[in-house]
């Protein structure tokens, strides 16, 4: 059995991983960032806190996946990945370890449950993975848990919506519940934002009282969130904002109620508003699914 | 509204965002062999030839002669123009030695010094860069009171 | 505008690729397999019915893609497609000139739809694609369609559900509608099966009954295959027969109802029993995306 | 029926189809290396390689010894129970000139004579490989009524 234990949001600035590796996360510009990770880490560590696996729901930002292919959803169900040379050498920091066995579970039962997901044995993870990583566990010799890689595309148009993502969320609860392998704490990440835009004359926007709208609405029993248009991201947390909706499929998987255990927000790192917050399920109710395969007796009953 | 709701209604909502490209199939075609360029930047075998040669380096790739252009002069928001998406991009200002907020700032017709300080003083606001179709209107508010 | 004027299904056994290109089409073996199609060939031959573009559902065999990844639904957006050696060095055939206007509005219609499309700029196309080209015309010096290739995987389990494949077709259905380019005529073509199983003790099974059962539900009103589980078509009609599920994809495009123009069903060729129907909608009515980007006003609202 | 419907009752009923491996997660991971070995083969200068050589081909794959053996002897019914996929190994049975029809015969315990007749004469009836636990049930009834 293996259960969803919590759920971690936080930005993914790849700036914050060149600060770490060189030192500098203390200094006077990273020091109040990575402060508010000081309370993660220290209850992160603690026995009854620590997970055995991570779903880490991030973005491939043109490192493991070129233009010749693009997947919606993909699900990493190898053994381990590299952290890839985004440009400049890889990071150096520990290979992810993977979860095969969890993840093929997951992966099997979503597209049971009609998600239609990727599935991938071999990959680099770029920042996205690798940066939350760090912002969690520091720099140990090995990463303190296995990862499940979750990518989801947000760079081409369109993004899978929010009410798509939120879906999956709960897709990926009823998956990790049905685990037969292992006694398994879960968490679940999402990744990215929160507000930013990386191009054109409106560079460097802004939107602290729509972030922390977002973050007020990852608490408690609201569904509000599912249901922001792609459109709203765009003007309203500039057109890398839309990273968001992946911290949308972290909070479906949290079920019904969530309660916040640690909260920080911070402007700016580099072009990007910080956002982190740490969720345990309240309620973790998700409704059941809905799929003939994944639901059905008609669908298992012998003949 | 009843006209029909789709692909088109939703694109056309992202040409009313002041100073943005989104990144839709329309640029995805236009800037493909533009950011696969980028793209090969990430292996350091690579990164060392297009250091040595640039202009022979691009001759490989079946871009225009514009984004060719571009691409030499580094003007990112002409790239984003031409197709170009920020993630491909982010190799080749790497490349360069340049962080995403120096590369980011040359868009903007601001300063990296002012750029930086505009980002520590809390970031750009939102207001007024939400909708030049909201804006138009606005303005046209505006000269109906004055008049 | 773009619409749907007719689906057609069809086996994609390789051997009949071997057949048409070493002149061998007509012998006692393959003669009255080909036949079969002679109809289509004519039929399709007439300006009032010769497709534009061609949406062809069909599965990669261990081709373009390896163990590495594997996408449940993969959309060819890209310019053009070579055959693929699949082992024998590749088909001397034309390679297959794509439609990337048509393919991306479809995939960003299916996106906002909610199915998790892998958009795909470039690969190389098999058997499974390339067979029912040769079947529906020949030998021609160029394909005489455009073709949107449309991959999904029935190799690793679970494929998609019966009832998934259907509601993708509903959605490619709407796509294809609200097209604004060129006046096209759209075919989309269900490619794979019928019973077959290439493996094990129980290899060379054959279900003419259950085929034409099969056969005899893609014509009318009735939905009844969409809800057929994976663990039927494994039963009946061997662990290859499967590759049915992709038929439901063209059967969901053609909407409410269809009516057959043409039928073949033949066994053998190899191991396979070859299926084959020309459709055309009766009353093409899909029900409307249920989706919030798709479909909603505030999605699209300025604000 | 009240028990939990989930992927395990899903991949459960596979195991009930007689003379059948259906390709789940369990074998595609067991297999990984088997398959991408014989996917190397689908490129003409590996092909070469691969048969000017076999055994030296095979020691460049993380293949299991009992992978190694089995590709050596074609035993492709053991291919299988080691996590071939039948996709996957046709590029080396096509490698070696075999049909379809001829690499599948080699698994059934028929001649390739007899495997095509049968296919020849409409194939092989689902009567009685449909179920093991219907056969069984069929025989305990059978025996039910002898007594
Ligand atoms: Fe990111
Ligand atoms: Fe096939």
């Amino acid at each position: 059995m293996a259960r969803i234990t919590a759920g971690i949001a936080s930005s993914h600035v790849p700036l914050l991983g060149v600060a770490a590796d060189t030192g500098k996360d203390r200094d006077a510009y990273f020091g109040p960032i990575f402060e508010g990770y000081d309370w993660t880490r220290k209850w992160i560590a603690r026995p009854e806190n620590k997970p055995d696996v991570v779903i880490l729901v991030y973005n491939d930002h043109a490192s493991a996946f070129d233009m010749k292919i693009i997947p919606t959803f993909a699900i990493g169900c190898g053994e381990r990945y590299r952290p890839a040379d985004e440009g400049w050498g890889p990071r150096q920091v520990p290979d992810v370890e993977g979860h095969p066995d969890l993840a093929w579970h997951i992966a099997q039962s979503l597209i049971l449950d009609e998600f239609d997901m990727t599935i991938i044995n071999e990959m680099d993870v770029d920042h996205g993975l690798t940066v939350p990583l760090t912002m969690m566990y520091g720099a140990p010799d090995a990463w303190p848990a296995k990862v499940i890689p979750l990518a989801v595309n947000v760079v081409t148009y369109p993004p899978p919506s929010g009410n798509r993502c939120w879906a999956l969320g709960e897709a990926i609860a009823r998956a990790v519940q049905s685990f037969k392998g292992k006694d398994l704490k879960v968490h679940i990440w999402g990744t990215g934002g929160m507000s930013h835009q990386l191009q054109g004359t409106r560079a460097g926007l802004i939107n602290a009282e729509w972030d922390n709208m977002f973050l007020d609405s990852m608490i408690g029993t609201t569904q509000a969130l599912r249901s922001i248009p792609h459109i709203e991201y765009l003007r309203e947390t500039g057109s890398e904002g839309i990273e968001m909706v992946m911290w949308l499929i972290m909070r479906g998987a949290l079920g019904r109620e969530t309660r916040a255990l640690h909260r920080h927000y911070h402007v700016p790192c580099s072009n990007t508003a910080i956002g982190h917050i740490v969720l345990e399920p309240v309620d973790g109710t998700v409704p059941a699914s809905p799929t003939l395969e994944g639901n059905n007796a008609a669908a298992q009953g012998a003949i | 509204m009843t006209r029909p709701r789709d692909i088109h209604d939703y694109l056309d909502a992202f040409d009313d965002i002041p100073g943005t490209r989104v990144y839709t199939a329309a640029r995805a075609r236009m800037g493909y062999h533009l950011n696969q360029f980028a793209m090969s930047l990430m292996k350091a075998e690579n990164r060392a030839r297009w250091l040595a040669d640039e202009r022979a380096y691009l001759e490989e790739w079946p871009m225009t002669e514009e984004q060719k252009q571009a691409v030499l002069a580094r003007d990112y928001n002409r790239l984003l123009d031409l197709g170009g998406n920020i993630y491909f991009l982010a190799k080749l200002f790497s490349t360069d030695g340049l962080s995403f907020l120096q590369a980011v700032s040359t868009m903007t017709g601001m300063s990296v010094e002012d750029y930086k300080a505009m980002m520590d003083a809390g970031g750009r606001s939102p207001k007024g860069v939400r909708s030049i179709k909201a804006n138009r209107e606005a303005q046209g508010a505006a000269k109906e009171e004055i008049r």
